[in-house]
């Protein structure tokens, strides 16, 4: 009975927050909904038993990116609202609800049909986060290494890219401003 | 009344449709990131129901990876999007058009 | 006396120097540094420093409504208006030179002449809100009409209570008790000033 | 005895790549240490190998596999046995010497750590050169020190006449080793390996034709890299690189991997004598024509260069003419005292400020004592006088021409001993004895480092006593190759001969001596005369070269170019090129640019593909079902 | 799952919002004392005995002041930031053992909200979220000290929840759990068990970090008054500014509880001496967030980063790797 409170609770304020972080003109409307949205989504998590997934949609959803979000925002005019042009149109939303039934389909597909296989069922008397870590560092040892170089490929990418000389581009600039440039670094030099 | 696994995968098909629409409309390239979050976010909600109902792991291992692909991408959009706003000023999806044939 | 003296004004037995490094420049210059000051614990001398504080409990404070610390006598604060010791008539002559002396322009003054023909101060107010203690109009004031006195509790409910002339004006009970105060010095009050006042033909 | 042999192959790698790392930085001495020391462990590692193999053993390793594809198998194969294993000490024993001597003589260099980064990487393919066990590696180590050695040729590349020359060997290699590598191909397609042992197992199967066809076409890469006539152009201009890099690669070690092939392959040889009496011509023939060139240049490192070019001659003689041991042995000896001579002229050039003619220098004896002692014993042993070394390889080969019945290849290769006493005293001669000339031309010459002629010492000594070891040689060396003595009969036959080379020698030291010790000027007459005009100018083959080989090509490659490449293959390729710009020019308006508009195509393809895979899911999933219902439709 | 669990939750929820609302009023009450003490003043004394009414007086006023809101500003963000930052700070307190578990009326009660497997990662992940607060305040101001305290905030955060993550992984691998009443089991039976003992490095981190989660003094530069006015809170005024102030407060206890559970021992055995020395312990790390204050001066926004990334982190890392080889041989 609560489960079925809790998640018609969650699931209307997931849907009304995602609803707002689209229709939104305010920036600012759409960070904060989709921030909620998160958090409410790792309240379904923990309502399907997985817990230290929850945990890192909290800790990385919406404390790192979220706030990453907001950190780049802060260049950006926030307060001001943004215009869109808008040609709302009908073949947007049934193209959009063709590809999600479709793609349920196809991660539904083999449970009707009862084909799935559980490969990795979770421990015996272990919590979720002792099952995950046993499976992680097992079966997706080399994923999960994977992983962390991307992050970590990631990471250097995001800083070089907003890096201090990453706006001038060599390729758009004219010759002259090139030469400029140069003269200027070589005038400091001497 | 018990919530099943339909419940949650029609809870993911309608915010996977929410995420395509705001894909599609929105013309502010952050909000266009959002929407992009939204559609991971609800294909997660799929794997980690599918994985409770047929007690299996290995969905909520792909929730885990999709978190950290979506905190790299984060880290590297967020990076170019910051470089374009300080050559452009702006990020409007409909001025990027420099690469139209 | 040599002129070294003065150069050196700022060297006494009391002072002394601080010993205070270069900012270190290299890296490994910056490193030793730091572990210098880990080892040393400077931290935690700050730490103690007010922990000892608090244990020593040696208060200051005053605590003000209850307790007033005692004023000097050369405390200079709201002003004060003057009165003639004989008739008890206020001094002022509504000569102007106050409000025409005045920095902030929160003094202003409007006279009439009386129906003795004399000119007769009608209105004159201090805005103590705007006025910046200068001292000026005290100074100017050849009359010694107006001066500084130590009242210094000048809180109020309303503003329009900052320019009330009549509680700078000397109350009549405190004249007649000769509380008056008066300074002494070059330019005081001379005796029989009252009459000579009076005797002073002011319409030309 | 595996351990030692990586340790021997890989040790100069371990240099070279140590070196590389600095070759961005200013010179340091370390990496000149280093790699000494690296090469000095092969060195040593070496000698336990050729203890072992002395005493009979034999080591044959598989590192690892590197193409295995249908019927061909090639493995990373070594091999250490007898023939080898020589060759691995003499690599790693003037190489190190070399390394050594280069530290001093590379000093100023800025290059300095690049030099010793190539220097190790040519000794690491030198020894997959001897060392492996089939054609294969032996080619990649073929042309591994083929381009360590343009590396170094133009080691100063900003001299125009040394990237010249650079690109001459390369050029000039990559034209012999086409006949090497074709050969390679008819090796494996005869015999279906690569291996020596399986190769030389197959080889009398096969047919005498091909098999002559495939030795003339390994010689013809031996000519390549031994810079036998007609490719031999390319070793003079060679000596632009600096002089330890002669020493090492263009007089002791590379060039002579032309006639370590044809040892290497003597089982091949052994079957096709006529290819073998035409090796013998052409070496006789090099030996003379090199020598007479020798006799007149004015160039104290090209004399030594052709000097070298002659004495590889008579190696390929003794080859030619089955003499492998010989030719083995005096490519042994001549290593030593080459080097020697070599490193000898590299002290004088930097005596001389890199000045190279002889008539301006003259009296420097007295100033370089040990230079002096040391090129005169190599010179001695390069004429062949009796204690040193060249006796005892040289005279050998001019035996056995004679007791082969060769007796126009005993004549001029006889002949030739008496030249190269003249050019070798000549420029001992004019470098170290007589006036001091470089006085006029302002030099300050001045003996090299100690440690230079430390180097230089054991090459020395070695050039004196390796003679001696030539029994204990051929008993270890004819474990493998073919056990013929040369010895002519009767005895005083013998002793005559011998005992008239010594003469001649004599006569042609003694000459030189008269001539050049007490050299006052240049003989104008002699000068004038037709045949120095035609030794100087050497022949007048390099002018040949370039009328008619360089020019013709040059206008038939125009021909191509302007007609052919592009009249016909550019204008169909433009044609192509048209077509697809003109399409894509009509379509381009799809892509507007616009993102958003793309992420509907995105979004509209995805739903498309999703649309796809159910389906085909469905499809393979119920194909009775589907056949029934395109039945019902009328679709067969 | 009865309603009698619900029932209790629900209890517990209660209290502890009560108790730490309370509290985070005493906590401003206590630093204004101490602060005067060490620096030979007296503090607030006139309302009430020895001003202890003095935190009526501040609510009374919070809560009757104006609450104003600048035109320019997004107001719903703009309301809604101070309610995150308390929010997120009591949401925090779930999984936190406040007390030894007792017998009351016949019910064995666990004064913990709930005790899930993940709690040390909640505790950090929600406190985390409280940044958020001070963020989008920051940001819906539309005032340039405000933005900057935002743009400062977000970077100390997600900067110091990297070095508490990591100092926090150490303590985590020697016990095998997250669950801090695990924690606390591990470490029970005298102070010898003390996780300081064999982590101090992994506890001065945290404790170090904590200052900065907790935005206090050595790392105060979110607010930093003399150069951001008062930063994320310059625009509000009335309860709105209070419920920042509540949410520093309560985060402050929150930690100092984290702190005593995971590296000094926690409640112990669970008698009654060892929970009032618990309370004890938690008293100290909340006075010495005080002391500090009186003590030691800011540091700049670059030497927290410099701190961070260059000292911290790789002392966490090498911290972590000498750990794993101790657990692993």
């Amino acid at each position: 009975m609560f489960e079925a409170i809790a998640f018609y609770i969650f699931s209307i304020l997931t849907i009304i927050m995602f609803y707002i972080t689209i229709s939104t003109k305010q920036p600012l409307y759409a960070l904060t909904s989709l921030g909620a949205g998160m958090i409410l989504i790792s309240g379904f998590f923990f309502m399907l038993g997985a817990d230290f997934l929850g945990v890192v949609q909290i800790i990385v959803y919406t404390g790192a990116i979220m706030a990453l979000y907001a950190f780049g925002m802060m260049f950006f005019n926030t307060t001001k609202e943004i215009q869109e042009p808008r040609h709302d149109s009908g073949a947007v939303v049934t193209l959009s609800t063709v590809a999600a039934i479709l793609v349920i389909m196809i991660f539904v597909g083999p449970i009707i049909g009862d084909k799935m296989v559980s490969l990795y069922p979770p421990l015996q008397g272990a919590t979720n986060t002792q099952s995950i870590g046993m499976v992680l560092f097992t079966k997706y040892l080399v994923p999960f290494e994977l992983a962390a170089i991307m992050l970590l490929v990631a990471m250097v990418a995001g800083i070089v890219l907003a890096g201090k000389k990453m706006d001038r581009s060599l390729t758009l600039m004219t010759e002259e401003e090139i030469a400029m440039e140069q003269e200027a670094k070589n005038k400091v030099l001497v | 009344m018990s919530i099943g696994l339909g419940h949650y995968l029609i809870l993911s098909i309608i915010l996977f449709a929410i995420g395509l629409v705001g894909v599609m409309r929105r013309k502010n390239l952050l909000l266009l990131f959002f929407s992009t979050e939204i559609l991971l976010n609800s294909v997660n909600i799929g794997f980690v129901a599918i994985s409770h109902f047929h007690h299996d792991l290995t969905g909520q291992m792909f929730a885990l990876f999709i978190i950290a692909v979506a905190a790299s991408e984060v880290a590297v959009g967020l990076g170019l999007l910051i470089v374009w706003y300080k050559r452009q000023n702006n990020i409007n999806l409909d001025q990027m058009n420099s690469m139209k044939g | 006396m040599s002129i070294e003296q003065f150069k050196n004004r700022n060297i006494s037995d009391d002072y002394y120097l601080v010993d205070i490094d270069d900012y270190p420049t290299t890296n490994l210059g910056k490193f030793t540094r730091a572990i210098k000051r880990t080892f040393k614990a400077e931290l935690l001398v700050g730490l103690w420093v007010v922990m000892r504080e608090m244990l020593k409990f040696n208060i200051h404070t005053v605590q003000y409504p209850k307790e007033k610390l005692p004023i000097g006598p050369r405390y200079r604060a709201v002003h004060e208006m003057k009165r003639l010791w004989e008739s008890g008539t206020e001094r002022c002559i509504g000569c102007g030179l106050c409000e025409k002396i005045c920095i902030s322009d929160c003094i202003r003054m409007d006279t009439k002449i009386d129906e003795e023909s004399r000119k007769e101060v009608s209105e004159y107010s201090i805005n103590l809100g705007r006025c910046i203690f200068c001292g000026y109009c005290a100074e100017v004031c050849p009359e010694l009409a107006i001066t500084h006195g130590g009242r210094y509790e000048n809180a109020s409910e309303q503003r329009a209570h900052f320019i009330m002339y009549d509680d700078m004006l000397t109350p009549m009970d405190m004249l007649k008790a000769g509380a008056q105060k008066e300074f002494e010095g070059f330019g005081a009050i001379t005796p029989h000033e009252d009459e000579s006042v009076k005797k002073t033909p002011l319409s030309y | 005895m595996e351990f030692y042999l990586y340790v021997a192959l890989f040790a100069p790698l371990v240099g070279s790549l140590f070196s590389a790392l600095f070759t961005a930085k200013k010179a340091n001495k370390i990496t000149g240490y280093v790699a000494s020391f690296l090469l000095f462990v092969s060195f040593v590692a070496s000698g336990i190998l050729l203890y072992d193999v002395w005493h009979g053993g034999s080591v044959h390793v598989h590192l690892m596999t590197w193409i295995n594809t249908g019927g061909l198998y090639i493995p990373f194969g070594f091999i250490v046995d007898n023939i080898s294993v020589t060759m691995m000490m003499v690599v790693t024993t003037v190489s190190m010497l070399v390394h050594i001597y280069s530290i001093g003589y590379m000093d100023h260099d800025e290059g300095f750590n690049r030099f010793f980064s190539y220097l190790s990487a040519f000794v690491f393919s030198m020894m997959i050169l001897v060392m492996s066990d089939n054609f294969a590696g032996l080619f990649i180590g073929w042309e591994g020190v083929g381009l360590c050695s343009w590396l170094l040729i133009g080691f100063w590349y900003h001299k125009e006449s040394a990237s010249w020359a650079a690109n001459e060997a390369f050029i000039m290699n990559r034209i012999a080793d086409v006949g090497m590598l074709i050969g390679i191909f008819m090796i494996y397609y005869t015999t279906g390996s690569l291996q020596y042992d399986k190769v030389f197992a197959a080889l009398p199967s096969a047919s005498p034709y091909v098999v002559t066809l495939i030795g003339s076409l390994l010689f013809i890469g031996a000519m390549g890299k031994s810079a036998q006539f007609p490719l031999h152009t390319w070793l003079a201009d060679a000596m632009e690189g600096p002089t330890p890099v002669s020493a090492l690669i263009h007089a002791a070690t590379m060039v002579t991997a032309g006639v370590f092939l044809i040892i290497r392959s003597h089982a091949l040889y052994q079957m096709i004598p006529n290819v073998g009496e035409f090796i013998a011509s052409l070496g006789a023939f090099v030996a003379i024509f090199a020598a007479s060139m020798a006799l007149v240049n004015r160039d104290i490192k090209r004399i030594v260069a052709y000097s070298t070019l002659s004495q590889l001659g008579y190696m390929f003689v003794a080859a030619g003419l089955g003499a492998y041991w010989i030719a083995l042995f005096h490519l042994v000896a001549h290593a030593f005292f080459k080097s020697l001579l070599f490193l000898g002229a590299g002290n004088v050039m930097h005596a001389m400020d890199d000045e190279l003619d002889p008539f301006k220098m003259g009296g420097l004896g007295k100033k370089m004592k040990w230079t002096l002692i040391l090129m005169v014993i190599a010179s001695m042993a390069l004429a062949g006088l009796v204690p040193f070394a060249g006796f005892f390889s040289k005279d050998p080969i001019i035996e056995a021409s004679f007791v082969s019945h060769h007796y126009i290849i005993y004549a001029t290769i006889w002949i030739t001993a008496g030249l190269t006493a003249f050019y070798s005293f000549r420029m001992i001669g004019l470098v170290f004895f007589g006036e001091e000339r470089y006085k006029i031309f302002g030099f300050h010459p001045h003996e090299a480092y100690r440690f230079m002629l430390l180097a230089m010492a054991p090459l020395g000594i070695l050039s004196i006593i390796i003679g001696f070891f030539r029994t204990p040689f051929y008993n270890f060396i004819t474990n493998i190759l073919p056990s013929t003595i040369y010895e002519v009969h009767p005895e005083a036959l013998a002793w005559g001969m011998n005992i008239a080379t010594q003469a001649l020698v004599v006569l042609f030291i003694w000459y030189p001596w008269q001539k050049y010790a007490k050299f006052k000027g240049a003989d104008k007459v002699f000068e004038q005369h037709f045949i120095y005009k035609l030794l100087f100018n050497q022949y007048y083959i390099p002018n040949f070269y370039n009328k008619c080989i360089v020019v013709p090509y040059t206008r038939v490659s125009n021909f191509f170019w302007m007609s052919i490449d592009l009249k016909i293959v550019d204008a169909t390729v433009d044609l192509i090129a048209n077509t697809l710009y003109k399409t894509g020019k009509k379509t381009r308006y799809v892509q507007d640019g616009n993102l958003s508009s793309m992420l509907k195509w995105m979004v509209f393809g995805l739903v498309f593909l999703l649309l796809m895979a159910v389906a085909y899911g469905l499809a393979f999933e119920y194909p009775s079902k589907i056949a029934e219902i395109l039945l019902n439709l009328g679709v067969h | 799952m009865g309603i009698d669990y619900i029932i209790a939750t629900i209890i517990k929820i209660v209290i502890v919002m009560l108790v730490f609302s309370a509290l985070a009023g005493f906590g401003t009450y206590f630093e204004r004392k101490i602060l005067a003490f060490m620096q030979r003043r007296l503090g607030p004394m006139s309302v009430g005995p020895y001003g202890i009414l003095q935190i009526m007086a501040d609510g009374i006023k919070l809560f009757t002041k104006e609450d104003i809101i600048p035109t320019s500003a997004v107001d719903k963000i703009f309301k809604i930031a101070p309610i995150i930052t308390a929010s997120t700070a009591f949401m925090a307190a779930a999984t936190i053992p406040f007390w030894p578990d007792f017998t009351i009326f016949g019910y064995r009660v666990q004064p913990i909200i709930t005790d899930s497997s993940v709690g040390l990662l909640y505790v950090i992940g929600v406190m985390a979220i409280g940044l958020f607060g001070v963020l989008l305040g920051g940001m819906a101001s539309s005032n340039k000290y405000s933005l900057i305290s935002a743009a400062r905030s977000s970077a100390v955060f997600l900067s110091y929840e990297v070095i508490t993550g990591l100092a926090l992984l150490a303590p985590i691998m020697l016990v095998g759990s997250l669950s801090l009443v695990n924690f606390n089991a591990y470490q029970v039976g005298g102070i010898s068990n003390w996780l300081v003992w064999k982590q101090p490095m992994a506890f001065i981190l945290f404790w170090i970090a904590a200052f900065a989660e907790t935005g206090r003094t050595p790392f105060h530069l979110i607010a930093n008054d003399h150069e951001i006015i008062d930063g994320f809170g310059t625009e509000y005024s009335g309860m709105r500014w209070g419920l920042f102030f509540i949410g520093e407060y309560a985060n402050m206890f929150f930690i100092s509880f984290v702190i005593v559970l995971v590296f000094m021992g926690g409640f112990g055995d669970g008698s009654v001496l060892s929970a009032l020395a618990f309370l004890g312990k938690v008293a100290f790390f909340f006075f010495f967030f005080l002391w500090t204050r009186a003590a030691w001066p800011d540091v700049r926004p670059d030497q927290l980063m410099w701190l961070c990334w260059k000292v911290l982190m790789p002392l966490a890392v090498i911290n972590i790797v000498i750990t794993g080889f101790v657990v692993m041989f």
